[in-house]
Parts: structure tokens; C-alpha cells; sequence
């Protein structure tokens, strides 16, 4: 559960740095509606193959299961690996998630899409993948917003990493 | 070896030249020298199209590229700066209006935006208007930005992630301030002095500006879609006092602006059961267009599963508004487009682009043939602008 | 031959706006060093067809005559023409020259390659052409040069018109 | 209608957020949660490369990206400004020297001029040195800036178009001053404290800097091409106190740096009397490549006409230095390239790019065998820089 109450804390802590308290409850309200969706997605595509699993994921790949909601640059064809910033860079600490189905155990994973930002596009490994995502109205499922906007150097944006968060309720 | 005294140095060269120019002697009938000049942009036409172009892989070198559809020709283009979202034109047609992120290094450093003002003739900047550093950064989509329908308030949508929206005053030409717009995003104008944003829990948010730009009034409509059920995009196409969007599903569901506030209307299908069953959904960045007098609805359409909602649309399907959204068309395309818009004139062009695809694609509006295909167009073409 | 003088002349005026006295001496001597080879080119290559030329050239083609030292993006397919800069560009007031053989006189013509400066890259009709193209130690024939250097925009290039000058000494 | 308090608004569907969480129970074996973190380089290796890339299109926002020739992997990146020409190693490796000038506005406003170090481990910004906004604006050579031998100076090419060359002290971290190299261009280091640039009279005009980085001398060498007949590329490559320079029609010619001064060489074809018949010359961006301890020189070859010196080359010959420049090998190419390097190793690879093309080759350097090709490289692939 802790895994759980990082996210939203994290989302907190970050937002209070960034916006006014009042903006902080609207915004985390913002976001945990969108959130709220998560859980209901694994259902809605629980039994579509997602590719990737076994035992040695190819990062490199749009098909690796954890990218079922990535939408940019793989950071590992950028420097970096699927769930690390390539050198040079900083990870947005407010990020979309996603719910993506692991082939490997059959589980579905809260995935973390961790925009890498402070430098211009990596250019590779392009992959846009849209299980879960939603309109920009519901901005913590919507991968089109550049999330690099959590990022202590703002909003240019280089690649992206999946980062599982936890596990999706059953 | 030593150190040479070097306009001496040079001289024989010089006299060289000169010498060279004096024996070229007496010519005839000879090309005259071309004088140096700067092209202006000829009338209007409402066949011109701007594509607004992000450049995914160099976002800091965002481009608008304007077109003149009966000749396939480039007119011209503006620069306008890191994760471009797209430009609007103010219906008085003086100026283009560019909303502008720009880092102190690039990629790096302070970061400044501002609302760039060029002139619609000579392309040249009019001046520019500072407003916060929020602007969202997002693909682009014409509803990141707006005008007041009186041409007096320019609108930008911002995700800090605080969820606001900027207003500037193109009369005085300065920054009003920012509006709230909680749990809600984009800008969609709806008359002279309103706009709505749609929210998360399937409503549209609603604020009125005052004659200064100052939030007046705010409403919200009763819910009427269901966000995660089957949500409506945010690519909305304006009917005059209404927006019609559609679903990921395929349901179009109009919003109308009233006196008396803004009434969701009755939601009709852009596909039939058996079409559903063959997966056809619309999708794409801008995958609606509208002939508002002809009352024609344009919609991307594709085959695809779940979650396809950005997949481009390998048809163009059109609707008679008239008729209550009938069908009237179906427009194959060779190529898939991922964004269309439609000119207003009595001769409609229809321009089709597809991000990942380097080109402008014209189309008769009304018989829907494939006119031409202009090449060497942006990088990634993102969203059209149309009179 | 007022036309050759306004060359020097333009030079002259550019560089007293923008570098001290003595370099202008200097660089004008870098300049005509570079530009005395002009006449000499047509011997070199006049014999070679250069294509274009006739009653309707095309513009927007890389193979028009007066292109034949060109090495950027052709202002024709920019919203400009061969000669004139698109809306909203600055043309460079100090240039590089070629040499053209235009096929309809049969006659070798001094061209000025003006760059239009003070936006980003057309990115329209790249056309590299290097007849007569020197090395960036003789300016004045050099394309590998960023000629919006010489433009009150500064070095952002947009696109290359091709203006005639004058007519090649025998 | 009306106006919702909204923190009240979307308290049920946090509510829900937390519920849903609740409920997910215990779960046992499942993956664990990845740490946000961010990589560091490897220990270097002398099969790494830099590719240099200009992004023509998109001036505003040029890149470097280091690879991996071992692996074909990307290693990391940097953002480098406008109108790039390209990066510098010093000797010591700590660090990336950068030239980099950026506009306030992206491609309009108030041009800065910076030489930006960078952390060699972790390609960190360590800082930026303002110099004056006087750079070279050309394309991407390995001679637009160079390194005093003992490393303490960063020497930048200026074109205003006055010739100048900009002198940064790399232990002080300041600018130093301008040096002037009147009717000469490009920066080719010779020594601890010393320098040179080819000049448009057939000479090189060599510099000798103090230990503050003043001009201390100036020589002219003898005049030694013809820059009208059969000029040299600026293109040359350095084998140890020489650099060797090639003709348009494909001769080379050492310029030797010596105690008295510098002394051009003996002149060698890289093509017999029969192959100038066939048109082979040598062309490119970086059309030389050199192995200085195997005494290896490598020429991008193509057929063509007069002034196709920036033409790719369809061929990389190699020479024998030791044998008087003896062609030892013909290693033709699938694809054409026009910039090539070759590590200094005892198991040497050579690199490839082509500026049309996004791709990296690696090739053994001493069998000439192509080893791998790396996709998706860059927009404009430039020049490339070895150790």
C-alpha cells in the first residue's frame, strides 16, 4: 500500500512546490479522477496480448508490456534503460500512469511514465501506445501533455521511462 | 617567415578585381541586375491554409507554414518557438496571433512566454505580449488556444499542473490575467465574451469575461458524457452556437451555448451497429471538420480496437447536418490523415496532413477527389487552420 | 560597370556598419582576393551545360542556370521567388557570388547568393550546387558560410535567392 | 447551472481513488517498484564517438549524441544551441567543450554567445563562458574550433565577416580575448601553445599564444597552393607536428609545424594519372581519417566532375604514411558517406556518416569490414569526433 500513498504524496509534495494550496486541491482532485480510472482499465483490456514479458524484456521494443501507455522516446535507445534517465537529465516527479498487463505473471502493474527532460527530443525508439490514455481533461491518464512540466527544468522534453508503481487492484 | 603588414598584403588582389571588371566591356542586350527585394503576401484567399507544425524530435523550432490550396504553393512561414500548440486568426484578418514558449538556452535556462502579434500581410512581428510561463505544454490542438468571438480576448489553455487559462487583451495588448478552470481543460469560445473548458467529470465548464477580460460569470452543464466509460476527445469542431464532439466510441454529442446556459443535445452516431462491429471509430489529432453553411460534418474514421482514439483515419466519412447527421459519404484515402479542416467558402477545400508524413494533401470538399499533394511540408505536421 | 561598383560599394557600406575600420580594409581585402577568381571560373567551366535557361525557367528547379553555386533552400519554394526574399525574412546585404552560364544568351553572369535571414529553415527545395565554390578562406565564393551573418537579423537562415549582378568579364 | 465549490466537486472520486486502492489487497511475487533514477556514462572507452549534428532544418536546436561503436549503443546526448559546428574533447577527459550560441528568441532576438562545459560522466551543464557573439555561422568542420595541445586554450573561428579567432582559457573558465587572422580561416592547433589557419593567399598565418593567451607571435608560412587552380579543403587531418591537407583535384600536402616554423611538405596524389582520368577526386565534410601510430590514411573517394569536393564518397581508399603514402586498400561502400573518423586504438574502428542520411556505420578500421549500422541518428548527421 505504502507504493500507493508515494504517488499520491509525491504528486502532493511536487505540487506544493509548484502551485498554491488552493491550486493543490483542485489539482490532486484533478488528478485522482483521472486515477480513479485506472483501476478499471486491466478489465477493459485484461485480455488483450500486450506483448514483451519473459525473462529478458526487450527495452528497446514498443512491445515490451510495461509501455502499454507510453506516448515519446524510449530512454532506452536514449541512454538510459526503461526505467532510468539517460545522463544529463532529470525525471519528472509528476508523471501519467498507466495499467499494463505483465505476460510474465499474468499481473497488471500501475505503470509510472516519467517524462526525462532538460534537453531536446532523443529522436529515437518513437512509441505511442494509448491503453488507458485519456483526454487532457483527465490529465494523470493522459500521455499528451508533456509531463516534463514536473520536471525541475520545465518543459523541454527528451524521452520517457515506465516505472512500475505497484500493482493494479484486482 | 615574419610577420606581413596585411592591408599591403592584399592590395594586388584588389587591383586584380578591379582590373578584372574593367575589361568586361561593353555588352549588349544583357540581363539586367535583379534588385533586392522582400515579397509581401497577395490578397487573401479563404483556400489558405496554415499547418501548425510542433517538430516532435526539435521542439524548439516550432514552425506554422501557410498554403495556398488551388496552387499547392508555400506563401510563407513563421517561427514561433518551443512546443508549439498552434496559431489563431483574429476574424478581422489584420494579424495572426502565435502563442510562444522560448528557453534563454534552448533547451535550458529561464523560460519565457509570450503572445507574438504578426502582421497578416508582411509576415513581419507586430510586438509581443508577456504572459506567465504556464502554457500547457501538449500536442498541439486548436483548442489549447482561442479568441472571444469579438476578436477582444485572446485565451490559452495552461497545465502547471494547475489547471488555468491566460487571457490577453489584443486591443490594448496586454496580459489580463488568469482564470480558473479546476478539474477542467482547453479553451472552446462561444460567443463574444465566453468560452467553456471540458472537465473530468463530463461536464463543460463555463466562464463569462467582463469587458476587461475579468471572469464575470462562471457555470457549469450538467454532466453528459461519461469520462470513463466512453469519453468525448477534445477535438471539438464549432457549429455556431454549438461544439459537437465526438466519443471514442463514435457518438457525436452536441454542446450548445443558450442564453441560459450551455445545454448538452442529443447524441447521435457517426456509425452504424454493423459499422461498430467492423471496429470503425474516428481518430486522429484533429479528426473533425465542418462546412457550417453546407452543414456538412467530416470525421476521420479507422478500423481499430480500444484506445485507438489517436490512430489516423484511413476514410473520411461525411455527415448532413441538415439530415440529422445521415450519412451522405464515404472518402477513401490512399494514405491515412491524422488531422483535416475545411474551408468556409462556397467551394469548400478540404486539407488533410498526417503527422508522421512530410505533406499537405488537397481534396475537393464536396466530391471529395484528391485535388493535389503538396511535398516538403513541415516535419510533423500537427493540426490545420482554416478560415 | 556601375553594377560591379555597387558590389564593392554594398560591401563597403555592410561591413562600416559592422566591424571596425581596419578589418573592414582587411575583410574587403579577404573579399576581393576571393572575388578576382570570379572571372576566371567561366574559362573553367563555360564549356560544361549548367541546364535551366530559356523563356520559362523553373524556379523552383535546382537545375536553373543561375543556381549554379547555390548550397541552401531555394526562396522560390518559400514564398519568395528566385530574386526575392519570402514575407517576413531579412535579406543579407553582404554576399557569396558564382559564375552561371545562362544557356538562352549563352552568356556567363555574376550572381549574388542573398540570404534571407531572421526566421528558422524553410526546410523546402535544398539545392547544393558548387561551381566555383571555394573553401571558407575565400569568403566571397564560399557557400559553406552562413551568409545571414550579413543581415540586421543575424545568422538564422531561411532560405537563398539568386540575384544577377552583372555579366561575367570575357 | 451555477457556480460548484470545487474542492467539494471531486472529494467522492478521491474517495474512490483511495477505495480502489484499499481493495487491492495483499499480493505476494509480484515485480517491485522501480526507483526513479538517472544513468551515468560507463568508464570510457576509445571505441566511443561523438556525431555532431547541425539539424539544417531546424538550426535552432543542435545536438551531439555519443555512441558506442562496440555496441552500436546511444551512450547520451547534449543540446547544443544553434548553427552547431561541433564539439571538443580536451585531452584530460574530464569534460566536453561546447561552442554554442542561442537567440532569445529562438531564431530572432538577442544572440548569446557561450562555450558550455559539460560533465564528462554524467553530461551535466558544469558552466558556460560568455565569449563574444561572434562564432562562425558555417558548416560543421572539425576546424571551426580547436584545443591547444596542452589543453589549456579553446580556440573558436569568428566571421563577422571580419576573421577573427576567439581565445577561451579553459582553467580559468574566462575569455580571454579575440585574435585577428586577417584574410585567413578555420583553426588548426600545432603545438602546446600554438596554432594556425589557412589563408586565401596559399599560406597558413600561425599564431603562438603566451601562457595567458595573448598573441605572442604571428608567422606566415610560404605560400604553398594555388587556392584558384587547386585550392585545399579545409578538411585536413593531424598526424602528429603535421596536418595533411587535400586538393580538389586530390593531391596531399603536409604542412609540418617545426621549431623554425612551419614547413609544408612534399605534395603526394591520392590517385594515379589513370584514376584522375576517371574522374576519382576526394570529397566530403570530413573526407580525411587518420591512424596516426599504423600510419593509416583514409580518403573518401567518388567520380565526379570539377568542384564536386563536397560530393559523398562512394569508396574509402587507404594510404601507407610510411610508404610515402602507398595505396594499400579500396574499401567500397553499399551507401555513400560524406564525414568519416577512425579511432586511435590498437584495434581501430572507423565511423561513417552521410548528412542525408540517420544512420551511423562502424566499420573495422583495418580490414574495412562494415561491422554494424545504428539507426536512427540524428536529423543532419554532421561531423564525428574520436579520441
Amino acid at each position: 500500500m505504502a507504493r500507493y500513498d508515494d504517488v499520491v504524496e509525491r504528486f502532493t509534495r511536487r505540487l506544493a512546490q509548484t502551485v498554491s494550496r488552493r491550486s493543490v486541491l483542485r489539482s490532486l482532485g484533478g488528478f485522482l479522477v483521472g486515477a480513479a480510472a485506472v483501476p478499471l482499465l486491466p478489465i477493459a483490456r485484461g485480455a488483450r496480448p500486450v506483448g514483451g514479458g519473459g525473462a529478458a524484456p526487450d527495452e528497446t521494443s514498443c512491445d515490451y508490456w510495461r509501455y502499454c501507455a507510453v506516448d515519446g522516446f524510449l530512454c532506452a535507445c536514449c541512454g538510459g534503460s526503461a526505467t532510468a534517465c539517460p545522463p544529463g537529465t532529470e525525471s519528472a516527479s509528476i508523471t501519467w500512469v498507466g495499467s499494463c498487463r505483465n505476460g510474465a505473471d499474468g499481473r497488471n502493474y500501475i505503470v509510472s511514465y516519467n517524462d526525462c527532460c532538460g534537453k531536446s527530443s532523443c529522436g529515437r525508439c518513437m512509441c505511442n501506445r494509448n491503453e488507458g490514455d485519456r483526454p487532457l481533461y483527465q490529465p494523470s491518464t493522459a500521455n499528451d501533455y508533456n509531463w516534463c512540466v514536473g520536471s525541475k527544468v520545465g518543459v523541454p522534453y527528451h524521452c520517457t521511462v515506465s516505472r512500475i508503481v505497484g500493482v493494479a487492484p484486482k | 617567415m615574419g610577420v606581413f603588414p596585411l592591408t599591403t598584403q592584399h592590395r594586388p588582389a584588389v587591383t586584380g578585381f578591379l582590373a578584372a571588371i574593367l575589361t568586361a566591356g561593353p555588352v549588349a542586350a544583357q540581363l539586367k541586375p535583379d534588385p533586392m527585394t522582400t515579397a509581401t503576401l497577395p490578397a487573401p484567399s479563404p483556400h489558405w491554409v496554415w499547418v501548425n507544425d510542433i517538430v516532435f524530435h526539435h521542439m524548439a523550432d516550432g514552425k506554422a507554414f501557410l498554403f495556398d490550396g488551388d496552387t499547392g504553393k508555400m506563401l510563407g512561414m513563421l517561427s514561433t518557438g518551443f512546443g508549439f500548440t498552434g496559431l489563431k486568426l483574429p476574424p478581422d484578418g489584420s494579424m495572426i496571433v502565435s502563442p510562444e514558449t522560448y528557453f534563454s538556452r534552448g533547451t535550458r535556462g529561464t523560460r519565457t512566454d509570450v503572445v507574438t502579434l504578426y502582421d497578416a500581410k508582411t509576415l513581419n512581428r507586430i510586438t509581443e505580449i508577456g504572459i506567465p510561463p504556464k502554457k500547457a505544454s501538449q500536442l498541439p490542438m486548436n483548442s489549447a488556444n482561442g479568441i472571444t468571438d469579438d476578436g477582444r480576448f485572446f485565451l490559452i489553455y495552461n497545465f502547471t499542473p494547475a489547471q488555468t487559462v491566460t487571457v490577453v487583451d489584443l486591443k490594448t495588448r496586454k496580459f489580463v490575467g488568469e482564470v480558473d478552470i479546476p478539474g477542467c481543460a482547453e479553451v472552446y469560445p462561444t460567443g463574444p465574451r465566453t468560452f467553456f473548458s471540458l472537465c473530468g467529470d463530463g461536464t463543460v465548464f463555463q466562464v463569462t469575461l467582463d469587458g476587461t477580460g475579468k471572469p464575470a460569470a462562471r457555470s457549469r452543464s450538467a454532466k453528459f458524457f461519461d469520462a470513463l466509460k466512453d469519453p468525448v476527445t477534445e477535438k471539438g469542431v464549432r457549429d455556431g452556437n454549438s461544439w459537437l464532439f465526438a466519443t471514442f466510441a463514435g457518438d457525436v454529442i452536441p454542446v450548445e451555448a443558450t442564453a441560459s446556459g450551455l445545454k448538452p443535445g442529443t447524441r447521435w452516431p457517426l456509425s452504424s451497429a454493423a459499422e461498430r462491429q467492423q471496429n470503425w471509430k474516428p481518430g486522429g489529432m484533429q479528426h473533425l471538420a465542418i462546412h457550417g453553411k453546407h452543414r456538412r460534418l467530416y470525421s476521420l474514421m479507422h478500423q481499430g480496437g480500444v484506445d485507438t482514439h489517436k490512430e489516423g483515419g484511413t476514410e473520411i466519412w461525411v455527415y448532413d447536418l441538415a439530415a440529422g447527421g445521415k450519412k451522405v459519404q464515404r472518402i477513401p484515402l490512399v494514405k491515412p490523415l491524422t488531422s483535416i479542416s475545411v474551408t468556409s467558402d462556397a467551394k469548400p477545400l478540404l486539407f488533410g496532413i498526417h503527422i508522421g508524413m512530410q505533406e499537405l494533401r488537397v481534396f475537393d470538399a464536396e466530391s471529395g477527389k484528391l485535388l493535389r499533394t503538396v511535398a516538403e511540408v513541415g516535419f510533423t505536421p500537427s493540426t490545420l487552420v482554416t478560415r
